[in-house]
């Protein structure tokens, strides 16, 4: 079902998402965007996209298993544990963008099959994601498209807003999205013709915007196969600083560490912690004994491109890469996720 | 897991007084890894001890932690016990919980914990000690003694006496420092130079002594038991074993200059012999008073000496050695009259300093015993002498008491009327401290005997006028100014350390107090020891002393030093620093901040020396990486202890 | 009305001078809060800036370093060192905004048993009014 | 403004006669107008190099990835790499001889003036263009910037766009260099350390809010320590996970490190590990800018490192990064060393 709200009325709807933790974009004086609870005043959806996705929201940054305690009585010693689950709190992200909201329904993927991530899923079932359609690309370096995603690609989302100018076409994808708009039905009215045929016009219109584009991004998985052992990772690596910043910010990276974090020894009290960890730190992959299969860059690279496009569509028929550009536009170094593929597709058999 | 034991001492009340050790053992009992815990009223007694033994023993124990006083008090006590039940002392740590806990707090309950605290952090790090054995170095069994006073020549004999290879090393030509300059001594006026000459005798006649007379050190390297020095032979140009003594080279010597020995009441040539009795006994050609070595400059001392003694051509030497000991006796100096503005900038011939007074009385000295005024060679009828001159005056001179002056002061008075019946003495003085034996009884024969007048008061101004030295003062027990014409004025001088002493202690790396005397390792309990080990003390270096102080420091220092020279090998505290090398960069900051220069950077990494170590730890907070840490107190350790200071 | 709030306070004391001072003060029978746990160390130029950090981190309300006068330190200039490294620190926590007070750094000889007690009390006094640090406590 | 041409003939010739391994240098990067870090290789890749304002890398962090590289490599190639410096590049360059990181004759310095000017802030860019996107900046002769849009050319005064560390430039040329291009133009600093007052006016309250609020943003994604070339440690200390093991590493060695910050970024954690790398870095820090241009969340954090720069000059007389003989700011003392904070 597709209806109209005016961008007057958006503030008043979320006001009746009372029983909701809301989330909109925020922007800093750097002009950077992320995802806040704010007030009224900042509920406004005209953003182009934020520094850090809302991966951050469904699969924090750090996460906490559980705490423990150790007691002691003479020589004996007991250790309590203690699990910690994510606390009930139905929650609203407004102006997720498609690609976002795709790397969220890959990610779903990733926790579920053999193993149901239990800190995942109880957030992303509490979550809902209103998309926001891009009219117009929010980074220069969007590839979307190239990755089997659009600018109002639908996967992952509750409920997908097209911006018709002073109001949205909102359209309901799940049983979730039709419960939100339930609260505040009055503030919408049922989308006439001519608004869906002006939605699909901007459609059509936005996926011309896209300036970059992936080539061949199918035949790329098949030709990396032979290239694990080619010189273009030292090559296309040698500028790399080994940061994460591509990988931290990507909406579908998803790698973590579990540590103990200890408080204090003695007695041994402290709490085990997921945080985000990524392949292209040094001690990724680092074994105890010293030996390090990954040891240089030029390998970090290739692992994180092989995921992304061999290992996760051998997985699941799908690119780990939803070509939301930021892992270019924010990279120190400028190392181009699309040149080095180019490359791949060049040298590739 | 570790198996630690906690032993708490109640110290009678001393610790039981203000923590209730029986809680704390209570608590330290549930602290992981503490698998016993017990207090007792003395653990340092023997029964004590025992306790530890037999705890180490049936229960396995692998550390132990003994709360009780200062480490400094009864560490090694309890690492003994430890030892002697099969446990590496360096299992056992001592957690200091008198002296930095009970005898510091009242109320019980809060001491109790901060005493819980303190344990437990001693707990966390002696579990993460490791095993270590003393790293030992061989010995170098010869010592060297710098300066050649009685204090010198006393630590010279008592080292070559007990079998021992020593350097003494003078700077002057002769041995003997000052006391050879005076006349006599308190509190028995017998002659200074009849006791002395035959211990320079027997210093220099020694076989174990070599004599560098005419020398300073030059540089010191190395450590304690291992010292190598570079000693700096100056030329005397003149060959003392054919020297005959026949004095002709002074006699047609033209240039005279003042006579150090005589304090300038006196002249001496360029080439000299410093005093009759000097050791060596031989001429010295002072090179800065001579025209020049050319024998076209001059040359008549050449030219007379038939024994060919004189040689223009003596270079100076520099002698390396290796001695496992040092000894620095550099005595002391008088204060400058020329400070004394009060008293004529000493510029008044008339106003002498105690050392100059000695010569006057001295039969050897410029008046042959006589006492005769500088100025005109009479007899003086009334002389004021001045107790505290630049001592005990922080405003103007030395805030310090230097000790002799009012035992010599006496000793003056006492001199002068035996010299001249019918004369005066006046002493103005602030207070007389005569604390020695004989001392007192010293004080009251000059007043009885010799009516010695005391004046209580400082002397204002001294000046000049017809002929006389008018001194102006206040009896401060009458409150009555007083005004003597005096006839001569001799100023009780404070000691200074001698001209010199500051640029050696640097070269030995010795710290100075603040009046400029060398420092002590501690001021009660180690006053003999400096604070670089294998270096000692004696004399006056250290601080103003009489002649039996400084002789019995000179023993003391001699025996100290004795107990590293008597080894065949030295034990070196094995807590030193030590580099994890796969995270070294070779920076080299480390070398650059060790004192020790006991860091070196090989081929891109660090090396210790493990011996030069002395474990101090700058270099662990100077590496940016943590590669190089000091073993037992690792920056892990600290970490934890830091932790269970601030648990709960 | 709540207990008067107690500041915990690590005092990192070198163990030729400040050690024994603290020591002296112990013998002197002297009396000052019980606020502070002592760390024995070498050297105050042993003390690493991150043990500082660290302490603050673990949840300490004042950090003290006390090493021998400049001149007097046992090896030689340890104390120097620390003086400028700390010196650093100092300006450092006070630039993110930690109070200047919580972090101090004194020189007390084996002979100021009498210094050493003055300088915990006023400590103690001047981080009463503070309250707890929490700026860099771990939660 | 040094013009690459000067150095590009240079740069043929070393690598024609194999005297260099490569040259580390800028080329325009795909998104077509900031210039990115390059590796040449070969004497025809010389005409990718460009020099241009927004050359803002400091690329002697490359250097330490080169001493990585030529530790593993059997038979090492010895010869020198050739490495285009600006001004403050050329310090990080001292402050590594001096440490001994590398030695003089392991690089070959192409050196490249700034003279009046220096390299562009993006984030002021973006503001001023609006959304228009650059194609192309270029340096007037009259001391403006130029800035080619689709929309046409539009000209600032370099002082409205000069990145906040070229406004309190030490070093506008290279004090260290083997051939240089453009002149050593003297300029005068009024206020070496004028961006802090503002920070220094504020409450210690304030500076903690202000400083709370920025940490609080940071994700610890290490870009900051990672783009510094002044951060070559095999293994930083807040890292106690990835002890540099070797074979012969002992278990108490490993078990010597320390966990000093948790891997979790909270507050707390975030700002132990930013003062540890704050006070690493002085007397070490050039003030290149690049750990604040390199974070994605815009954390100031060359407030920290500046902070320290100048507490090292103002208390100690110290200057970073001028001459390599110099021991570092925390290996040396003086006996005068300010002690007014000390009872």
């Amino acid at each position: 079902m597709e209806k109209i709200l005016t961008k007057k009325a958006l503030p008043q709807w979320v006001k009746t998402l009372t029983s909701y933790k809301v989330y909109f974009p925020k922007k800093d004086q750097e002009n950077r965007w992320n995802y806040l609870e704010v007030g009224a005043e900042d509920m406004n959806l005209d953003f182009l996209n934020t520094t850090l996705p809302p991966k951050k929201l469904l699969f924090p940054q750090n996460e906490v298993f559980l705490e423990f305690f150790e007691s002691t009585d003479g020589n004996q010693e007991t250790l309590e544990v203690k699990e910690i689950l994510p606390g009930e709190e139905p929650t609203v992200i407004f102006g997720v963008r498609p690609c976002d909201a795709r790397a969220a329904w890959l990610l779903d993927k990733v926790f579920s099959g053999d193993f149901t991530d239990p800190y995942y899923w109880k957030r992303r079932n509490q979550t809902i994601l209103v998309g926001l359609g891009c009219d117009t690309p929010p980074w220069e370096n969007c590839f979307c498209l190239s990755v089997e995603g659009s600018p109002y690609s639908e996967e992952g989302l509750d409920i997908l807003l097209t911006d018709l100018g002073n109001r949205y076409l909102v359209k309901s994808l799940t049983e979730n999205g039709a419960k939100l708009i339930q609260p505040g039905k009055a503030l919408f009215q049922e989308a006439n013709p001519e608004d869906q045929k002006k939605a699909k016009t901007i459609q059509a219109e936005s996926v011309k915007k896209i300036k970059r584009q992936l080539k061949n991004a199918r035949g790329i998985s098949a030709k990396l196969k032979g290239m694990f052992d080619s010189n273009i990772w030292d090559e296309e690596s040698m500028s790399c600083i080994r940061c994460g910043i591509c990988t931290y910010l990507c909406p579908s990276c998803h790698c973590f560490d579990i540590n103990d974090e200890v408080d204090s020894t003695s007695p041994l009290e402290g709490k085990r912690v997921r945080t985000w960890d990524t392949c292209q730190f040094p001690d990724f992959t680092m074994h105890s004994s010293g030996h390090n299969p990954r040891p240089e860059k030029a390998s970090r690279l290739r692992q994180r491109l092989f995921h992304k496009f061999r290992y996760f569509v051998e997985n699941y028929d799908k690119f780990q890469c939803v070509g939301c550009g930021r892992c270019i536009s924010l990279c120190p170094v400028g190392i181009d996720i699309i040149k080095v593929l180019d490359k791949v597709n060049e040298h590739g058999t | 897991m570790k198996r630690t034991g906690v032993f708490i001492c109640h110290c009678g009340i001393n610790i039981a007084g203000t923590v209730d050790v029986k809680k704390v053992a209570q608590e330290l009992s549930q602290h992981p890894g503490v698998v016993h815990a017990e207090d007792y009223v003395y653990m340092c007694s023997d029964p004590g001890q025992n306790l530890i033994i037999q705890a180490i023993k049936n229960k396995k124990l692998d550390h132990v932690v003994v709360a009780c006083c200062s480490p400094n008090l009864h560490e090694t006590t309890f690492r003994n016990a430890s030892t002697a039940a099969g446990l590496n002392a360096f299992r056992c740590e001592i957690a200091n919980i008198r002296e930095q806990c009970s005898w510091v707090h009242k109320d019980k309950s809060k001491a109790t914990q901060k005493a819980t605290k303190i344990i437990k952090s001693t707990v966390e790090k002696v579990r993460r000690n490791e095993s270590l054995e003393p790293l030992s170095v061989p010995v170098t069994r010869r010592a060297m003694v710098v300066g050649g006073g009685i204090a010198g020549i006393q630590a010279a004999l008592d080292l070559a006496n007990s079998g021992f290879e020593v350097i003494l090393v003078e700077r002057s030509p002769s041995i003997g420092g000052h006391m050879i300059q005076l006349s006599e001594t308190f509190p028995t006026l017998d002659c200074s130079q009849c006791i002395l000459t035959p211990k320079m005798v027997e210093v220099s006649k020694h076989p174990k002594v070599r004599l560098m007379t005419y020398s300073e050190v030059e540089e010191v390297s190395g450590y304690v038991g291992n010292f190598k020095v570079k000693i700096l032979k100056k030329p005397t140009y003149v060959d003392k074993d054919k020297c005959n003594l026949c004095d002709e080279c002074s006699i047609v010597c033209p240039v005279v200059v003042p006579n150090e020995f005589d304090l300038g009441l006196t002249g001496r040539r360029a080439i000299y012999i410093p005093f009759p009795q000097a050791i060596p006994a031989s001429y010295t050609l002072d090179i800065k008073a001579c025209p020049g070595l050319l024998p076209i400059a001059c040359g008549k001392c050449a030219d007379v000496c038939d024994a060919k003694a004189i040689d223009y051509d003596m270079k100076p030497q520099v002698l390396e050695e290796e001695v496992g000991a040092i000894i620095v006796a550099t005595g002391y100096d008088l204060y400058d009259k020329e400070n004394m503005a009060e008293y004529g900038y000493g510029k008044i011939p008339d106003v002498l300093d105690g050392l100059q007074f000695e010569r006057l009385c001295s039969a050897s000295g410029p008046t042959k015993g006589q006492i005769l005024r500088p100025s005109d060679q009479k007899e003086p009828k009334e002389v004021v002498f001045i107790q505290c001159s630049g001592s005990r005056d922080p405003e103007n001179h030395c805030a310090y008491c230097s000790k002799i002056c009012c035992m010599y002061t006496i000793k003056h008075a006492m001199l002068y009327k035996h010299h001249v019946h019918d004369g005066q003495a006046y002493i103005f003085y602030i207070d007389i401290r005569s604390g020695g034996k004989g001392y007192e009884e010293f004080v009251q024969r000059a007043v009885e005997e010799d009516g010695v007048l005391y004046l209580r008061g400082k002397v204002s101004k001294i000046f000049e006028e017809n002929g006389k030295v008018k001194v102006w003062g206040v009896d401060t027990l009458t409150g009555k100014p007083i005004e003597i014409d005096a006839d001569m004025v001799v100023l009780a001088q404070a000691m200074r350390p001698s001209k010199g002493a500051q640029e050696l202690a640097k070269k030995l790396k010795l710290a100075l107090d603040k009046d400029g005397f060398l420092s002590e390792a501690h001021p009660k309990l180690r006053p003999v020891e400096s604070v670089t080990s294998g270096m000692f003390l004696a004399g006056a270096a250290q601080a103003p002393k009489d002649i039996p102080e400084a002789v019995a420091q000179a023993s003391g220092a001699a025996a100290k030093a004795i107990t590293i020279l008597s080894q065949e090998r030295l034990f070196h505290a094995p807590t030193v620093a030590k580099v994890f090398t796969n995270l070294c960069t070779g920076c080299g900051m480390c070398v650059q901040v060790c004192p020790y220069d006991a860091i070196t950077l090989k081929d891109g990494k660090v090396e210790i020396n493990e011996v030069l170590c002395e474990g101090c730890g700058t270099c662990s907070a100077t590496c940016l990486r943590s590669a190089i840490q000091v073993k037992n107190l690792s920056q892990n350790q600290v970490h934890e202890m830091i932790n269970a200071c601030l648990g709960g | 009305m709540a207990e008067e709030f107690e500041p915990k306070i690590v005092a990192f004391l070198c163990k030729w001078c400040s050690s024994a001072g603290s020591d002296l003060a112990g013998v002197s029978r002297m009396e000052y809060p019980p606020n502070v746990v002592p760390i024995q160390v070498m050297c105050s130029g042993s003390i690493s800036p991150l043990y500082i950090f660290s302490a603050f981190n673990k949840g300490a309300d004042g950090v003290l370093v006390s090493g021998c006068h400049p001149g007097d330190c046992h090896y030689i200039k340890g104390n120097l060192y620390a003086r400028r490294r700390l010196n650093l620190v100092k300006r450092l926590l006070e630039y993110v905004g930690l109070e200047p007070q919580r972090f101090q750094m004194s020189w007390v000889s084996a002979a100021e048993g009498t210094k050493y007690t003055q300088i915990i009390k006023d400590f103690v006094k001047e981080l009463k009014p503070l309250g707890p640090q929490a700026k860099l406590r771990r939660k | 403004m040094a013009r690459i041409e000067d150095l590009k003939e240079e740069a043929r010739k070393l690598l024609r006669e194999g005297k260099l391994k490569y040259i580390i240098g800028y080329a325009m990067g795909s998104n077509g107008w900031m210039a990115n870090p390059v590796f040449i290789k070969k004497p025809e890749e010389v005409d990718k190099l460009i020099w241009d304002p927004t050359c803002v890398h400091n690329l002697t962090r490359f250097l330490v990835d080169e001493k990585r590289r030529k530790a593993k490599e059997k038979q090492p190639d010895t010869r020198p790499v050739g490495i285009i410096v600006k001004g403050c590049d050329s310090r990080a360059i001292v402050v590594l001889l001096q440490e001994k990181f590398i030695n003089r004759n392991d690089v070959y310095i192409l050196g490249v003036s700034c003279e009046k000017a220096g390299v562009v802030d993006d984030h002021k860019l973006v503001k001023k263009l609006k959304g228009k996107k650059p194609k192309k900046i270029e340096l007037g002769d009259k001391g403006q910037f130029i800035i080619s849009t689709d929309e046409g050319k539009i000209e600032f005064p370099v002082g409205e766009l000069l990145a906040e560390r070229c406004l309190e430039c030490k070093a506008n040329f290279p004090v260290i260099y083997d051939v240089l291009s453009g002149e050593k133009i003297k300029k005068t600093l009024e206020k070496p350390f004028g961006s802090l007052e503002k920070i220094e006016a504020l409450s210690a309250e304030e500076r903690w809010n202000f400083w709370k609020a920025e940490l609080d943003k940071c994700i610890r994604c290490y870009a900051c320590r990672s783009v510094c070339p002044m951060c070559y440690c095999d293994e930083c200390v807040i890292d106690s996970i990835n002890m540099a093991v070797t074979a012969d590493t002992s278990a108490e060695e490993k078990a010597q490190k320390i966990k000093w910050v948790q891997r979790s970024p909270e507050a707390s954690e975030n700002f132990v590990y930013h003062l540890v790398r704050a006070i690493h870095l002085g007397g070490r820090c050039i003030d290149c800018g690049e750990c604040e241009r390199a974070c994605p969340l815009d954390i100031p954090l060359r407030f920290l490192n500046k902070k320290l720069e100048k507490e090292a000059q103002e208390l100690f007389g110290y200057e970073v990064g001028f001459d390599p003989a110099q021991p570092s700011l925390i290996s040396c003392f003086k006996d005068d060393d300010p002690e007014d904070f000390i009872r």
